[in-house]
């Protein structure tokens, strides 16, 4: 699904992100972890071609398509219906004008998902049943279709993101944070869906977070980042049960 | 290996806007300061056989209705224009940021009244009262600044209210409250200069329109007047000779024109460089 | 509901378009519908009565009402209008005026002695406007339907008074009172009002009288618009278009490019409005007749008149040309010596004391402006700071009666046009001060003022002799004021207009009834 | 007991977010839990003086605090919020003597806190945060308070910095009341505990036994969603979309355990050595 | 909601009875006796207090106000100094023809104004955007007076595109009489279908528009473009990005919404502010409106006429700033909830 090699992404002079090697195969999940600023985000933005003012180099494939060669038509096809992003400030992440609705109908309709570009009545049904489909896989009730951002819980937009990438297709979901705003309680629920997406549909994963704990429940690879350079990969069990690297130890003898 | 390169920009963008601006300005400003070296004949000193001559090597911008030099008389003109300005700035900046600092950290009541004030001064035609002003404290600069000021201020109390509502909403204000420093004390140590940078950026996009409020006062034949140069006043004599002698209300019109353009390309500039957002309309 | 602007024709009422008319029109010779454009700086009407009417809207007002007499500046005499002939008796103190035989108000009534007695008697009872000029009239008697006697409290040349540009109108009682909306009027001349819309830019709208006593000719103007263009280059590009016909005023610039411009004729004429700056002779550094005489000769006369260049010209003494009392040989001359002489004779000038006097003109007059640049930049050269305020005529007025300058400086003009108005206002000690903004206090000067009624009414000779003497001591005895020039009007009407003739006793009215447009 | 709020409401542009919150700060510690949002921070405020209680009374040293010299209580309670209260424009220095005027004793409490006395005169934007979250423990300091009340003083830094801070918290001979939303931290710091939920305190009570057996749906829930290294994924109980329910139990329509009785308010009681607001404290207990 | 408009209205209000009150202040400063300027320059003694009397200005000062607001309120908005009509009916001709020019202006203003903002904003940092950033400072530098008497000696007396000033032909009155509703010009000459009127007015305000809607074009283009720039570093836009929508699809659907708050304020704004800021075009083009007519009584120290004029605009800019207030609820959902 995803497969990188030698990324290298700057601004300016600053290298702020460098990653040897990264694959995210179906059904995996894979997680970076790492301090603030360490250059997750970074990677996972450069992964969708999104690092905009940014020098990238590297090889960069996403569900088969080279993200550095790609035309941008090409590139934005890949976007969401390929590849879905579900971001960390969950009501920041969404068009506050924007119905929820409105906002997954014209996704579906840009990338042709459920009767296409046509705009006929069959089309629109075909749409509305991908949406409700899309809800319910979620747990959500399609009523919040017709909400605007402001009116939904923390979790419940967490898990309409993720909504928005089941409708549209998506092979791999980019989890940046997903987490990080919430409640515990509510952080439980958002991994739960995440887990029996992966579970059910075979979706691959990749996660970005700087908790620890978290990660450990639910990655089957990590990567642990600091000063933007991968200072450590492998299986989660073996990285995070005997470390290689000093900073990996530290990290783990902070948790509580 | 491919290498995805970002976008160019133009070299211009943002901040050597601002400092284009800067640039423009200090040389307005000096022509004016320097207007005794610079100008080619006397200020203020008409020839009535020599009026409304052609721009020509001897008059670059030819002459007025009562033969005086234009180039002499922007030159000089320059100095009552920006004095105004900044007076003006000064003034409002003084009287509206001090309420409104106030009104932003006191909230409640002090807040509501002063905003009251200020809404009330809004919604006062900007113009008519500036013009009554005028009228009732006779026509000098000094009426102008105050008439000017009058509509002025409202505007830095509402931008500074709003900021300075947000900073004393920060946990450092609350932190030196919880010191025990006095109320005046936090809004002059942490309020105000944690709100002042908005305003400032305001200031400069506002200078232009202040030259322009004062030319028009000028033009109405209610700010500067004889024998004061001042360019809306050079404006206003010339306008009946546009037809006729166009250079005698051009000059002046030019050097309004590159002046407030100059001070808006610096605040502009200023303000892509630290809040994109904020505009407020003179 | 909707009401219909342009309301003097229905709706539905067949349009009469410009040009097809004057196709199907059974008078062979060039039948004139078009339309005379005036093109005013300020709003036209502002009060509809004509006894109390006192400002702009006599434009429009001297053609549709008229007085007994008409003033006539080449003979500098009145001459017939409602009246046709006069006479005085009792030393000036009766006047006896005949009335032109079938004339009719627009309302259809008869224009006749006793309707005249009633108009005057009414303006003379509202006190308002410029009714103080029938102030001498003690009794109206109307002896018969064509004859007006007037008996005086004191001698006055009525048959000038009766030729004043306001309050002298004669006018229909019976239908006064319903003017005021301006849908109708009361007059007897040549037009009658047919729409008026104040605010709009056409805001009036006149149209031919068809009953006129003077008849209708081919080629005379039936109609008659007020355009309100405050913008003089506005006006002078309107008038370049052909979309306005008469322009009451240009600047010298302007007046020289319409002299060379096909399509537009361009005429000047000296007023009767002059400037003056009044001193303060009464307190101040200017209580000093040798000061107030240095200051008359430190304006440079001939400059500003070339500054000017034709908006105004150098007059003579109190009274300008054309008025009874001109004197010549009292031009004023610039003598920057003497000047300096006469200052340093009360310790003033370059290497004496610093001289600071205050000046108040009006705001937004370009001439006054004109003379104050020119001054303040003389004045500077001598040591005296100038300190001119450019005022409303409220505020100047008001710090004038309370002696708040030094300088004070105004025009003025009459109402009718007889010199007098100059000397019992502006010259003629009063208390309060009203317009004698000169302060000057002078018994033999008001004695000479009082008697000069009199002396026109009976004796016109003697009166141009008692005009000659007071100027020379009011201007060069008293320095009490400097007189630097008279207004010129320089006007601009469209090419092809005929008969247009400025009259300075009627500022800015044009006699539409005078005009014709050529083949 | 050096403060005390007695059925406290508090509330912004009278809209109450903390409902009649009866609440002690006692020796040894004492921790606040909650949901985001949940009044912790409002609280906190209201202890500091910084916002007047719509009704209800707090007391310092059993004195009301509208009759306390505001002097004196300036002095003894400090707060100690995350990194971002320092003042962007003052350097280190003048921050930290900002209350005391004491500037002599800076590069001292400096020391004290593991600062290096070097960066005295940097501005907030040259130090890390955790050198930040150090200057504000520093000027809270500098006066000597008696109660420190430290709000999320972590949250904001990475662990490794987090653990180094509380390290510093631990040893300081302040009182102190800690607000968090990391249970292991207050776990470490605070001898006992108060869960808010929606405003109010539905459970309180020493910190190990509240952890180790919750009393209160809410508590349980707030346990075990807390992933643990290398453990099984965290587990959600009940809804979660469902906001805090206005009228009876504030936590009802997110409740596994949600019965027809929980329409009505529950009043605080004993229960096992704790205050719990819930009808079904004893089922939880025993879960 | 409900609530929050009854607030509003309520501060509506007191800032309407403020304006009042500093409108009878700045009336009572104004030097020169009313009286004096009513009565005329040559009048009597007599005159003068004859027209104190009319009025009311022989009162004591309380009274006075008191009297004003209760003529206020009742319709009375007293007769105007100069033109001597009653001043209501003298802003009932101005105002609808300054509501024609400035709605025309703003109309161009939004039309150019806001695409070229969202132009500037797509192409950020780069050509088209400096040159929309210089083009609108320079539209907001430009003297009016100056621009107006170019524009007008260029496109009306040398080239002839364009009618030199009026409202419309006034020629036409005759020829096809309009029959009026609103008062405003076009409009009636458009709900009765007149035709010419509709056109020759249409033609007439090319020029003033154009010099009315410089200032509003600038400002609108440099605040779209500022909103939209910061709307567009929201982090929504990145998840738009994300899921493939184009640029110009996230700046026209997701980001132009929500940054549109902004700029409908300053619309508002600019709305009262311009309405008598156009005096100077006014004159230049004989447009007989408000901004001419504050201007004429100001300078002939018409009291009831500025007093007039300053409250009709107060209560505009007032109900203009309540009708944003509202447009904002409607598009962006979250001014709703305030
Ligand atoms: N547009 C940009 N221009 C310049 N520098 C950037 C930009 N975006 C990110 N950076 C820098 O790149 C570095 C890595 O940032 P990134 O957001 O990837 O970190 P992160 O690991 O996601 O941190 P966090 O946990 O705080 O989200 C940071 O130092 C940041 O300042
Ligand atoms: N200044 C304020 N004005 C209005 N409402 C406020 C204000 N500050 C907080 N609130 C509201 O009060 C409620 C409680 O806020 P508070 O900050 O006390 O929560 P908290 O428990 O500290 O949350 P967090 O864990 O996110 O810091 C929230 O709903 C919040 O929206
Ligand atoms: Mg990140
Ligand atoms: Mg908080």
């Amino acid at each position: 699904m995803i497969r990188v090699r030698d990324l290298r992404v700057a601004y300016g002079d600053r290298v702020v992100a460098e990653v040897p090697e990264l694959d995210v195969a179906r059904g995996e999940c894979v997680a970076i972890v790492g301090e603030s600023g360490s250059g997750k985000s970074t990677t996972l933005l450069a992964l969708l071609g999104l690092t905009e003012g940014a020098r990238v180099s590297g090889e960069v494939s996403v569900c088969g398509v080279d993200v550095m060669k790609a035309r941008p038509r090409a590139l934005r096809a890949v976007r969401g219906a390929k590849a879905a992003l579900v971001i960390q400030s969950p009501q920041a992440a969404l068009s506050p004008t924007t119905r929820l609705g409105v906002l997954m109908r014209r996704a579906l309709r840009l990338h042709g998902v459920g009767g296409g570009s046509d705009t006929s009545g069959k089309a629109a049904r075909g749409i509305d049943e991908v949406m409700a489909q899309a809800c319910e896989a979620v747990m959500l009730d399609p009523a919040i279709l017709r909400r605007y951002p402001h009116e939904i819980s923390g979790g419940q937009a967490q898990r309409f993101a993720i909504a928005l990438a089941i409708a549209l297709g998506a092979e791999v979901i980019m989890a940046d944070e997903p987490t990080s705003a919430l409640d515990v309680t509510v952080q439980a629920e958002v991994v739960g869906v995440l887990r029996e997406l992966r579970e059910e549909r075979g979706l691959a994963v990749l996660l970005v977070s700087h908790d620890l704990a978290l990660v450990s429940t639910i990655a089957d690879r990590v990567l642990v980042m600091k000063d933007g350079v991968v200072v450590e990969s492998g299986p989660a069990r073996h990285v995070l049960r005997d470390p290689d690297h000093p900073y990996t130890r530290e990290l783990l003898e902070a948790l509580p | 290996m491919t290498v995805v390169e970002p976008r160019r920009r133009l070299p211009m963008m943002p901040d050597r806007l601002a400092a284009f601006g800067a640039v423009l300005l200090v040389l307005i400003a000096a022509s004016a300061l320097f207007a005794p070296w610079l100008a080619p004949y006397e200020e203020n000193d008409p020839k009535p056989l020599d009026k409304l001559l052609e721009p020509s090597s001897s008059h670059w911008f030819g002459t007025d209705h009562v033969g005086r030099d234009i180039l002499t008389q922007i030159l000089y003109g320059g100095r009552t224009s920006l004095a105004i300005a900044a007076a003006v700035l000064a003034v409002s900046a003084l009287v509206g940021v001090t309420l409104g600092v106030v009104a932003g950290y006191a909230g409640g009541w002090i807040r509501d009244v002063i905003m009251r004030i200020t809404d009330i001064f809004l919604a006062f035609p900007a113009l008519l009262l500036s013009l009554a002003l005028a009228v009732v404290l006779q026509p000098s600069v000094t009426t102008v600044i105050l008439a000017i000021a009058v509509t002025w201020w409202p505007w830095y109390a509402r931008l500074s209210a709003s900021v300075a509502a947000s900073v004393s909403t920060r946990s450092y204000v609350d932190a030196a409250r919880c010191l025990g420093v006095p109320a005046p004390v936090i809004v002059w140590r942490h309020v105000l200069p944690n709100s002042i940078t908005p305003v400032l950026v305001q200031l400069s996009l506002d200078a232009g329109g202040v030259i322009l409020t004062a030319a028009a006062l000028s033009y109405l034949g209610l700010g500067a007047h004889e024998p004061t140069a001042e360019w809306g006043l050079m404006v206003q004599q010339g306008q009946t000779l546009f037809t006729t002698n166009w250079w005698v209300v051009t000059f002046p019109g030019l050097a309004i024109l590159v002046t407030a353009f100059a001070f808006n390309v610096l605040g502009e500039g200023l303000r892509s460089a630290l809040d994109p957002r904020r505009t407020v309309i003179r | 509901g909707g009401q219909v602007r342009g309301a003097s024709q229905p709706p539905s009422a067949p349009a009469t378009q410009p040009g097809a008319s004057a196709s199907t029109s059974a008078a062979p010779a060039a039948v004139n519908d078009k339309a005379f454009v005036y093109a005013p700086n300020l709003d036209v009407v502002t009060d509809w009565d004509p006894a109390t009417s006192y400002s702009n809207e006599n434009i429009a007002m001297q053609n549709i009402y008229e007085s007994l007499t008409r003033y006539n500046a080449e003979s500098q005499k009145p001459e017939p209008r409602l009246a046709t002939e006069w006479s005085s008796a009792d030393g000036g103190k009766e006047w006896t005026f005949k009335l032109r035989e079938g004339v009719k108000f627009h309302s259809g009534n008869p224009v006749t002695a006793e309707a005249a007695k009633k108009a005057i008697e009414r303006t003379m009872k509202l006190k308002s406007g410029a009714a103080y000029i029938w102030d001498a009239v003690k009794k109206i008697e109307a002896p018969d339907g064509g004859t007006l006697k007037f008996t005086l409290k004191y001698a006055t040349p009525l048959d000038l008074v009766a030729s004043s540009g306001y309050a002298s109108y004669i006018y229909d009682t019976s239908v006064v009172e319903k003017v005021k909306d301006g849908t109708t009027d009361a007059g007897s001349g040549p037009y009658t009002i047919d729409t008026w819309a104040k605010g709009k830019e056409t805001e009036l709208t006149l149209k031919a009288f068809d009953d006129y006593w003077g008849g209708w000719k081919p080629g005379q103007y039936k109609k008659v618009a007020f355009r309100v263009t405050p913008e003089l280059t506005t006006a002078w590009q309107l008038l370049k278009n052909g979309e306005v016909n008469f322009v009451q005023r240009l600047n010298p610039q302007l007046f020289a490019q319409a002299g060379a411009t096909s399509g537009v004729q361009a005429t000047r004429t000296p007023s009767f409005q002059n400037l003056m700056l009044l001193f303060n002779t009464e307190s101040g550094p200017l209580k000093d007749v040798k000061v107030r005489q240095a200051l008359q000769k430190v304006l440079d006369y001939d400059g500003l008149a070339a500054a000017l260049e034709g908006a105004g010209v150098k007059g003579s003494g109190l009274v300008p040309q054309g008025l009874l009392g001109f004197t010549p040989g009292l031009e004023p001359k610039q003598d920057l010596k003497e000047a300096a002489e006469l200052l340093a004779a009360a310790d003033y000038g370059p290497d004496l004391n610093e001289l600071k006097l205050s000046l108040t003109y009006a705001q937004g007059d370009a001439d006054q402006q004109l003379m104050v640049t020119l001054l303040s930049s003389q004045l500077k050269k001598l040591n005296v700071t100038l300190q001119a305020k450019p005022m409303q005529w409220n505020a100047q007025w008001d710090l004038g009666k309370k002696k708040g300058q030094d300088i004070f400086v105004m025009y003025w003009f009459p109402d009718y046009a007889d010199p007098y108005s100059w000397f019992v206002n502006v010259f003629r000690s009063a208390d309060p001060v009203s317009f004698n903004l000169s302060y000057l206090r002078d018994e033999a000067i008001d004695k000479a003022i009082d008697a000069l009624p009199q002396l026109t009414a009976t004796d016109r000779a003697a009166a141009e002799q008692s005009y000659a003497d007071l100027q020379k001591k009011i201007i060069e005895e008293k320095a009490a004021v400097a007189v630097p020039y008279v207004q010129t009007y320089q006007r601009a009407l469209t090419a092809g207009v005929q008969g247009y003739v400025d009259n300075p006793a009627y500022p800015n009215v044009v006699s539409f009834y005078d005009l014709t447009l050529a083949g | 007991m050096i403060m005390r709020a007695d059925g406290v409401t508090l509330g912004y542009g009278g809209r109450p977010v903390v409902h009649d919150v009866t609440l002690d700060i006692t020796e040894g510690g004492v921790g606040l839990i909650g949901e985001s949002g949940s009044g912790k921070t409002t609280l906190a405020r209201a202890f500091l003086g910084l916002l007047r209680p719509m009704s209800g009374t707090i007391a310092f040293n059993g004195q009301d605090l509208r009759k306390v010299g505001m002097k004196a209580f300036r002095k003894a309670v400090q707060p100690v919020f995350q990194a971002e209260s320092l003042d962007p424009r003052m350097s280190v220095a003048r921050s930290i003597a900002e209350g005391s005027r004491d500037r002599a004793a800076v590069p001292a409490l400096m020391e004290k806190v593991g600062l290096d006395p070097a960066l005295a005169a940097r501005r907030p934007h040259q130090l890390s945060g955790g050198q930040r979250q150090r200057v504000v423990i520093a000027r809270a300091l500098a006066v000597r308070p008696e109660l420190l009340i430290l709000d999320e003083p972590t949250s904001a830094l990475d662990v490794t910095v987090q653990a180094r801070i509380l390290e510093l918290l631990e040893g300081l001979e302040a009182e102190r009341l800690l607000i968090t939303h990391n249970l292991a931290v207050v776990e470490r710091l605070c001898r006992t505990s108060h869960v808010l939920f929606a405003g109010r305190v539905v459970e309180s009570g020493p910190t190990g036994e509240l952890l180790r057996r919750p009393a209160h749906p809410y508590t349980l829930a707030l346990r075990d969603a807390v992933p643990r290294l290398g453990g099984q994924p965290p587990v959600a109980r009940g809804r979660t979309e469902a906001a805090p329910a206005s009228e009876g139990c504030p936590f009802r329509l997110r409740c596994p355990l949600a019965v027809p009785e929980c329409e009505s308010a529950p009043e605080p009681r004993e229960v096992a050595g704790r205050k719990v607001a819930c009808h079904r404290a004893e089922l939880v207990l025993s879960a | 909601m409900i609530g929050y408009l009854a607030r509003r209205l309520g501060q509506a209000l007191l800032v309407v009875a403020g304006v009042v009150t500093l409108t009878f202040v700045i009336m009572r400063l104004v030097p020169g006796d009313p009286a004096v300027a009513y009565a005329g320059p040559k009048a009597t003694p007599e005159q003068l207090a004859a027209a104190s009397r009319q009025f009311g200005l022989d009162e004591p000062l309380h009274v006075q106000l008191w009297n004003y607001v209760r003529d206020l309120v009742t319709g009375d908005w007293g007769t105007s100094l100069r033109t001597r009509q009653p001043v209501r009916e003298d802003l009932f001709t101005a105002f609808p023809a300054s509501l024609e020019l400035v709605g025309a202006a703003l109309i161009l203003a939004i039309v150019v104004g806001i695409p070229v903002g969202v132009l500037a904003a797509r192409h950020k940092a780069r050509l088209p955007d400096l040159g929309v950033r210089l083009g609108s400072m320079l539209a907001v530098s430009v003297p009016v007076f100056w621009l107006a008497l170019t524009l007008q000696t260029v496109f009306a007396s040398h080239l002839g595109w364009f009618p030199v000033a009026g409202e419309y032909d006034a020629s036409l009155d005759t020829t096809s009489p309009l029959t009026l509703w609103t008062n405003i010009t076009i409009v009636d000459a458009l709900i009765t279908g007149n035709w010419p009127i509709f056109t020759s007015t249409l033609d007439h305000l090319v020029l003033p528009a154009l010099v009315v809607a410089a200032y509003p074009a600038g400002v609108i283009a440099q605040m779209t473009r500022a909103a939209l720039i910061e709307e567009s570093g929201q982090e929504h836009v990145r998840l738009e990005r994300a899921l493939g929508f184009g640029e110009t699809t996230i700046l026209t659907r997701f980001a132009l919404r929500p940054a549109l708050n902004p700029v409908l304020s300053l619309i508002a704004l600019v709305f009262a502010y311009s309405l008598v800021n156009g005096f100077l075009v006014e004159a230049v083009f004989n447009w007989p409106g408000l901004g001419r007519y504050a201007f004429n009584a100001i300078t002939s120290a018409d009291t009831p006429g500025i007093a007039g004029v300053t409250l009709l605009v107060a209560v505009v800019y007032v109900l203009v700033n309540l009708v944003v207030d509202l447009l904002q609820g409607v598009i962006d959902p979250r001014v709703r909830t305030r």
